[in-house]
């Protein structure tokens, strides 16, 4: 029997906003249940994080946006994944989101969209289940 | 008398209370939780002092306050934060707000502007006027303050990184409007080292950071005298998750930090410490707030008496601006959020403060509506007005729980305070990602415990209504003004006198190389109509840039 | 001078229904003598039918009703009635207590002169008065 | 006492320095007396800690009734709630139940709180407005359909036909299986304050005395757990009293209640228990935090001392306190929010033991959902987010608040002294003389909001352009009347109309004579009598009560 591998997820903070309290509390919780988390810090600029995403081979993306801007930046980022061509991974996006955004964000590639009030549990769970689809 | 009452008071504990089944409670002090008992009596605070360790407002350690009469002689400024899109949008907000009795401007910048980009880069254009107002050059300032006299009102502007920029454009828009810089009143954030912890606008590394806060408090001390060149801030380490105990020890342990880089230029404690102020949040618990409020104040004065030597009075006094903290608000069931921000500015007012920011309840972090923010302001003003808390001084002072709390919260942050500094000088622990860590370690636990339910968030870890997810509104900009901003960042770009730019840049280069202060090149630059960004531009090829240590 | 003593002097201020709140209803009642008025108080639980005999016999030249418990309009509208039926459809009517916004067009329609609120103040009530 | 000394001295010359020449507010307590700038130790000096302050469950219980206080339990978080059918009402309760709250608390119609069935023609418009309507055993039947009475308690805000509801809830009690002497909660039941503040009094003064001591006597023997009578200070105040006269009144009510009780021969550890009372809380947080707690203390010191209470039971004022709906405004609605919080964190820090917060939509309409939830929210966050409740009486020893209750204490004495010279607060009533008091109050206190000097923000300082009302106001229309009316006749068509009339006689006969009348008025409500009948018989003995104007 092969081990399982572990998840490896890369948290990101695309823009320009510096509250990270939320996505260090998800990089710390992820790291808990046994997942390999890379985090990119602030103000990361979305080839970066592509690039990143790449250079680790992550299975998971996770973008943390509490300023507003998710659409355009989650708009950048489908762009930026296609042009480097990132492939199939589970993107998520966390932050202050409301429910009619949803769809919008999912019809831009993102697979989960979590808001601030979210249960962790139910995070690694979307992300263990998620990731098993994947393959 | 002391011994008769704990006499009393354990055979009371005996005979009642033995018999009542009670559960146990901690106070949140510090990451070390401390026993609260379930009932203090003059026994518990036997070893306070009166004249030394409580004594009369107005008078040192000021644990009553800084001012003998306070809210008798004149009401806590009631400054409520706001700013949004465009300084057009924004101009109108602030006039609506100072028509309902607001009394000092509070300025909120978009993320391009505090991180130091002009709203015509195409890189950061998703987030002109999102979290702010956008500021480019003085022509927005310009704009932001139309029709508003500048030595009427005074204005409160939370930015860091580009701090001493801003402070530059303030002071050509007074010039402008006819008014000596002698009597501009106001406050800059400028606090850059709490950013590379907890708020993250930094643009350069700590030290030439650190020379730059300097130099707008030198400037202000000789120029600007009615103005505050820095709030010095531990309420954002809070809202990023610390602990009561860090916000005061950290926020004091900067403080000592900007003041020994002011000695360092040979200015005297008493020439510069009465223009400092301070920033704190308050949360939910009461009496810990409270008492936080008098800690704070009693430990600074002591602080600056016996390491700094002064001799003013004045240098003593913990002027401290606060605000609700928007951290313990919840998306869910927003009216709620009403009642914790009554209880968050209630710590405020009875502890004592000089200014208070009440945030809106429909906001976690977006901005708020007219209607919303007029609900904060009015939160203040039925304090102020309804309640009858500001008719005596310190009206808590005395009670046996505030007075030990008080000293109970002195002590831990002192403790902590003298831990931190054996490990390093502050500037070298935020390097080195030390208080990050710390801060981050105590926030994940607490967030553990909100989310497992141990700690309780009304409506929603307990109680939630079916109904419970009320809609989120996410302000958005409107599109229009955004162009209109860019657009005009264009047209000044077009229409200064470029040349006249260029060598004020390059004048600026060379200051910055140099030991100067920065500030009269500053604005040299500002009111040749450079941008934030090119002046950043050229600061940043002279400074460097600052790179978060990996977690 | 002959326009003053056109002036209306005798008020009725009445409490209809079961309603037992009669603060509202004495302190303006107070307000209105302060101002020079003469005031009948009814006292509480007055039925439609007692307001009106008493309007009439005390020859009052303004009625105020004072409704705190969300009846307002059945109860003014009853009123209204009974004082045209009675012959006595030009003393004005005018309506105080817990009325949301909404109500006071429709209190109008039914014939009422004036609809106060609570926190209306003294002088609005006088001036109303002195302008009838 | 050197170190009082010292502060003295220290204090004159600290005024001397900062407060001579200096601009600042002179500020009045809301009676109307001077308030220094600061409080200090010196203004506590003749304080005695063990005699006067002393320990929560203790003599004189100034700190609180119980030991642990809020650390033992939380206080009982009571929504007054209830309108239009008993249905609505049953569906209400069952949400609030399911949404945290730990006691019911039932709001009445006004005809029934009147004596009034919903098919007499005088009361078409008002049945199920303020509150249900209750006829007959039946509607009270369905109102607590499916709520096990022997797990809840149930406060009933009702008054001269309180023996009449009391009746109803004990037979409903049976009907569950569940013994009378199982059964918890309050009755209203203060007759006194009817006639001075609230309105609903049917009978004359003196029978309506008698029928409370009947509750009393009756209670004492079958059902141990009700409170008897909530003695309010409460509506009196928001009729326009200053809060010294709240609890002056409050307080001399009660010394008639506890009079008429001995009267009877029952000694007054048998009954005093089960008193409590009702006082407001406004906005004026350290006025009425001191307020409570100087009543706490007068009261225990009035049962031992005047009574000769022996069982501590006794002198304990059990509080349930509620915001005093004077306080909100219509203008800008959700500024009651900050009010409501703050008359809720006065009664948390008094130590309440049973608490009501009012909606912030009240002020013009029955309270939507909304609202009652935003206000029962109100005190689960100061429970469970502020830790105000982690400390017993935690503002305790502050020089300004025990400064305050000394002074209110020694006021409410006074006033209280003045009544009895007077020759009684019975005697203030019949001849109209403290309901004249409390009007007069009203007026001044309403000229003051008018020319400012009291300040009332979105009111008449900072006020902003009238925008629509973002609230909704409660529909009403005559489904309630219509259906509560042929529940009515179907009953009354169902029961057994010979033993009605027999009970009715009954009650009669004992009206006239001196036993107990709770007796005959439970017959007569497990004979589904209604209200309105067993009202009209008493009516038919007692007489009905005159106001005077």
């Amino acid at each position: 029997m092969m081990e399982k591998q572990a998840i490896r997820v890369l948290i990101a903070k695309p823009g320009l906003d510096g509250h990270d309290r939320g996505a260090k509390f998800i990089v710390r919780s992820l790291r808990d249940a046994g997942m390999e988390v890379i985090y990119t810090g602030l103000h990361q600029r979305i080839p970066e994080i592509v690039r990143a995403a790449i250079q680790e081979d992550v299975d998971v993306v996770g973008m943390s946006i509490l300023s507003g801007a998710y659409i355009d930046l989650t708009r950048k980022f489908s762009a930026e994944s296609e042009r480097q061509g990132l492939g199939e991974r589970l993107i998520l996006v966390g932050g202050t989101i409301p429910e009619e955004d949803v769809p919008k964000l999912k019809a831009l590639g993102v697979d989960g969209v979590f808001g601030v009030e979210t249960d962790i549990d139910e995070i690694i769970h979307f992300i263990r289940e998620g990731v098993e689809k994947l393959g | 008398m002391k011994e008769k009452i704990t006499k009393k008071k354990d055979r009371w504990r005996e005979k009642c209370l033995s018999q009542a089944p009670y559960r146990s409670a901690k106070a949140e002090l510090s990451g070390v939780d401390v026993d609260v008992d379930i009932l203090y009596t003059p026994d518990s605070i036997a070893s306070i002092d009166y004249p030394q360790d409580i004594g009369f407002p107005g008078e040192p350690p000021f644990t009553r306050g800084i001012y003998p009469s306070m809210y008798r002689g004149r009401l806590w400024t009631m400054r409520q934060y706001s700013g949004f899109a465009t300084a057009e949008e924004s101009n109108k907000r602030f006039k609506f707000l100072m028509d309902q009795g607001n009394m000092g401007l509070s300025v909120a910048f978009d993320l391009p502007t505090q991180m130091g980009f002009d709203s015509d880069n195409p890189e950061i254009e998703e987030e002109v006027g999102r979290v702010g107002v956008a500021i480019s050059t003085l022509k927005d300032m310009e704009i932001l303050f139309e029709g508003i006299p500048l030595h009427k009102v005074t204005t409160s502007f939370t930015i860091n990184g580009i701090a001493s920029i801003i402070l530059a454009m303030y002071l050509a828009v007074a010039e402008k409007q006819g008014v000596p810089f002698t009597e501009v009143g106001g406050t800059i954030q400028n606090d850059i080292l709490k950013e590379y912890v907890a708020r993250g606008t930094y643009i350069f590394p700590p030290r030439p950071s650190l020379r730059l806060i300097v130099d707008t408090i030198e400037y202000c001390m000789k120029e600007a005298p009615r103005f505050y060149p820095i709030s010095i801030s531990g309420g954002h380490f809070r809202s990023g998750g610390a602990s009561l105990i860090q916000e005061v020890a950290f926020m004091m342990l900067n403080g000592i930090t900007y003041i020994e880089a002011v000695l360092a230029r040979g200015i005297d404690i008493d020439e510069f410490a009465p223009r400092l102020s301070y920033l704190f949040v308050t949360q939910l618990n009461l009496f810990e707030e409270i008492a936080k409020f008098r800690a704070s104040r009693r430990l600074w004065a002591h602080i600056i008496k016996e390491r700094f030597k002064a001799k003013d009075p004045r240098s003593m006094m913990f002027r401290v601006y606060a605000a609700g903290c928007g951290d313990v608000l919840t998306h869910a069931e927003p009216e709620n959020n009403i009642v914790r921000l009554t209880m968050m500015t209630l710590a405020g007012i009875l502890g004592g403060v000089q200014s208070f920011f009440t945030p809106a309840y429909d906001e976690a972090y977006e901005i708020p509506t007219e209607k919303s923010a007029l609900l904060g302001l009015r939160t203040q003003q039925i304090l102020a007005y309804e309640t009858g808390i500001t008719n005596t001084v310190d009206p808590l002072g005395g009670s046996y729980y505030i007075e030990w709390l008080t000293s109970k919260i002195e002590n831990e942050v002192r403790k902590y305070m003298e831990e931190l500094e054996k490990k390093g000088r502050m500037v070298e622990l935020i390097e080195r990602g030390f208080i990050q860590n710390e801060m981050a370690r105590i926030a994940y636990e607490k967030t553990k415990k909100k989310l497992s339910g141990e700690k309780v968030v009304v409506g929603l870890n307990k109680f939630q209504s079916a109904q419970a997810r009320e809609k989120l509104q996410i302000y958005q900009p409107d599109r229009e003004a955004i162009s209109k901003q860019i657009a005009r960042v264009k047209r000044v770009k077009a229409e200064r006198d470029n040349e006249k730019v260029h060598y004020c840049l390059k004048r600026l280069e060379g200051a910055a190389k140099g030991t100067e202060n920065l500030m009269p090149y500053l604005l040299e630059t500002v009111k040749a109509y450079g941008s934030v960004e090119e002046i950043v531009n050229t600061l940043r090829g002279v400074f460097g840039e600052f790179r978060e240590p990996v977690m | 001078m002959d326009n003053k003593e056109r002036l209306p002097r005798r008020i009725l201020i009445a409490k209809p229904g079961l309603d037992g709140h009669d603060r509202g209803a004495k302190v303006v009642a107070t307000a209105l003598r302060d101002a020079g008025f003469e005031v009948i108080y009814t006292g509480l639980r007055q039925t439609v039918d007692q307001i009106v005999n008493t309007a009439i016999q005390e020859d009052v030249d303004v009625i105020g009703l004072s409704i705190l418990s969300g009846v307002h309009m059945e109860l003014t509208k009853r009123l209204v009635k009974k004082l045209r039926e009675s012959g006595a459809g030009n003393i004005p009517v005018a309506v105080g207590g817990v009325i949301p916004p909404g109500d006071v067009e429709k209190l109008k329609e039914v014939g009422v002169a004036g609809v106060f609120s609570v926190g209306t103040s003294f002088k609005k009530i006088v001036d109303f008065i002195r302008n009838i | 006492m050197d170190e009082l000394r010292k502060i003295r001295e220290k204090k004159k010359r600290w005024s001397a320095r900062f407060l001579q020449d200096k601009k600042f507010s002179p500020a009045q307590t809301s009676w109307g007396m001077d308030l220094n700038t600061v409080y200090t130790m010196d203004d506590l000096s003749d304080v005695d800690y063990l005699k006067d302050i002393g320990f929560p469950g203790d003599f004189p219980f100034l700190r609180g009734v119980y030991p642990s206080m809020y650390r033992g339990r939380p206080w009982t978080m009571r929504q007054y709630a209830g309108y239009g059918t008993p249905e609505e009402t049953n569906t209400l309760f069952k949400s609030l139940l399911n949404q945290g709250q730990m006691g019911l608390s039932v709001a009445f119609g006004l005809p029934t709180q009147i004596g009034f069935d919903s098919d007499n023609p005088l009361v078409e418009d008002e049945v199920g407005r303020v509150g249900v309507a209750v006829d007959t055993l039946k509607d009270m039947e369905i109102i607590f359909e499916g709520i096990p009475l022997d797990k809840i308690t149930t406060s009933f805000t009702i008054n001269p036909t309180a023996s009449i509801i009391l009746a109803m809830y004990i037979a409903v009690a049976e009907k569950q299986g569940v013994s009378p002497k199982q059964i918890g909660g309050t009755l209203q039941n203060d007759i006194l304050k009817e006639y001075l503040a609230r309105g609903t009094q049917i009978f004359p003064l003196r029978p309506s005395l008698r029928l409370i001591g009947d509750i009393i006597e009756y209670c004492k023997d079958n059902v141990p757990r009700m409170n008897t009578i909530s003695i309010c200070g409460y509506h009196m105040r928001e009729a326009g009293c200053n809060l010294i006269q709240e609890i002056a009144y409050g307080l001399s009510d009660a010394i008639v209640y506890v009079e008429e009780a001995l009267k009877r021969g029952i000694n007054v550890d048998e009954f005093a228990p089960r008193l409590s009372f009702l006082f407001g809380c406004g906005v004026n947080l350290f006025e009425e935090v001191a307020k409570l707690r100087a009543a706490r203390r007068l009261w225990a010191k009035i049962m031992k001392e005047r009574f000769g209470a022996n069982n501590q039971e006794s002198m304990k004022l059990r509080l349930f306190s509620g915001c005093l709906g004077s306080a909100f405004t219509s203008k800008e609605p959700l500024n009651n929010i900050v009010r409501g919080t703050i008359m809720a964190l006065v009664a948390v820090l008094a130590g309440c033991q049973a608490i009501h917060v009012t909606s912030y939509d009240e002020a013009y309409t029955i309270p939507s959902e909304e609202a009652q939830r935003t206000a029962l929210r109100t005190q689960q966050i100061i429970f469970y987010e502020t830790d105000v409740a982690a400390v017993a009486d935690p503002m305790g020893g502050s020089y300004f608040l025990e400064y305050l209750t000394n002074k209110i204490e020694e006021e409410v004495q006074g006033v209280m002294a003045q009544i009895e010279e007077r020759g009684g607060i019975l005697k203030g009533i019949e001849d109209g003389s403290i309901q004249r008091e409390i009007t007069r109050g009203a007026y001044e206190s309403e000229k003051k909001i008018q020319n400012g000097e009291k300040v009332i923000v979105g009111v008449n300082k900072f006020v902003s352009e009238e925008k629509e009302y973002p609230i909704q106001i409660y529909p009403t229309d005559k489904s309630v009347w219509k259906k509560q009316i042929s529940r009515l006749k179907e009953v009354k068509a169902k029961r057994n109309q010979r033993l009605v009339d027999l009970a009715l006689g009954e009650i009669r006969r004992v009206a006239a004579g001196k036993s107990n009348l709770m007796v005959p008025i439970f017959s007569a409500v497990c004979e589904y009598a209604t209200v309105g009948e067993i009202c009209n018989a008493l009516k038919e003995v007692f007489g009905e009560y005159k106001e005077i104007v």
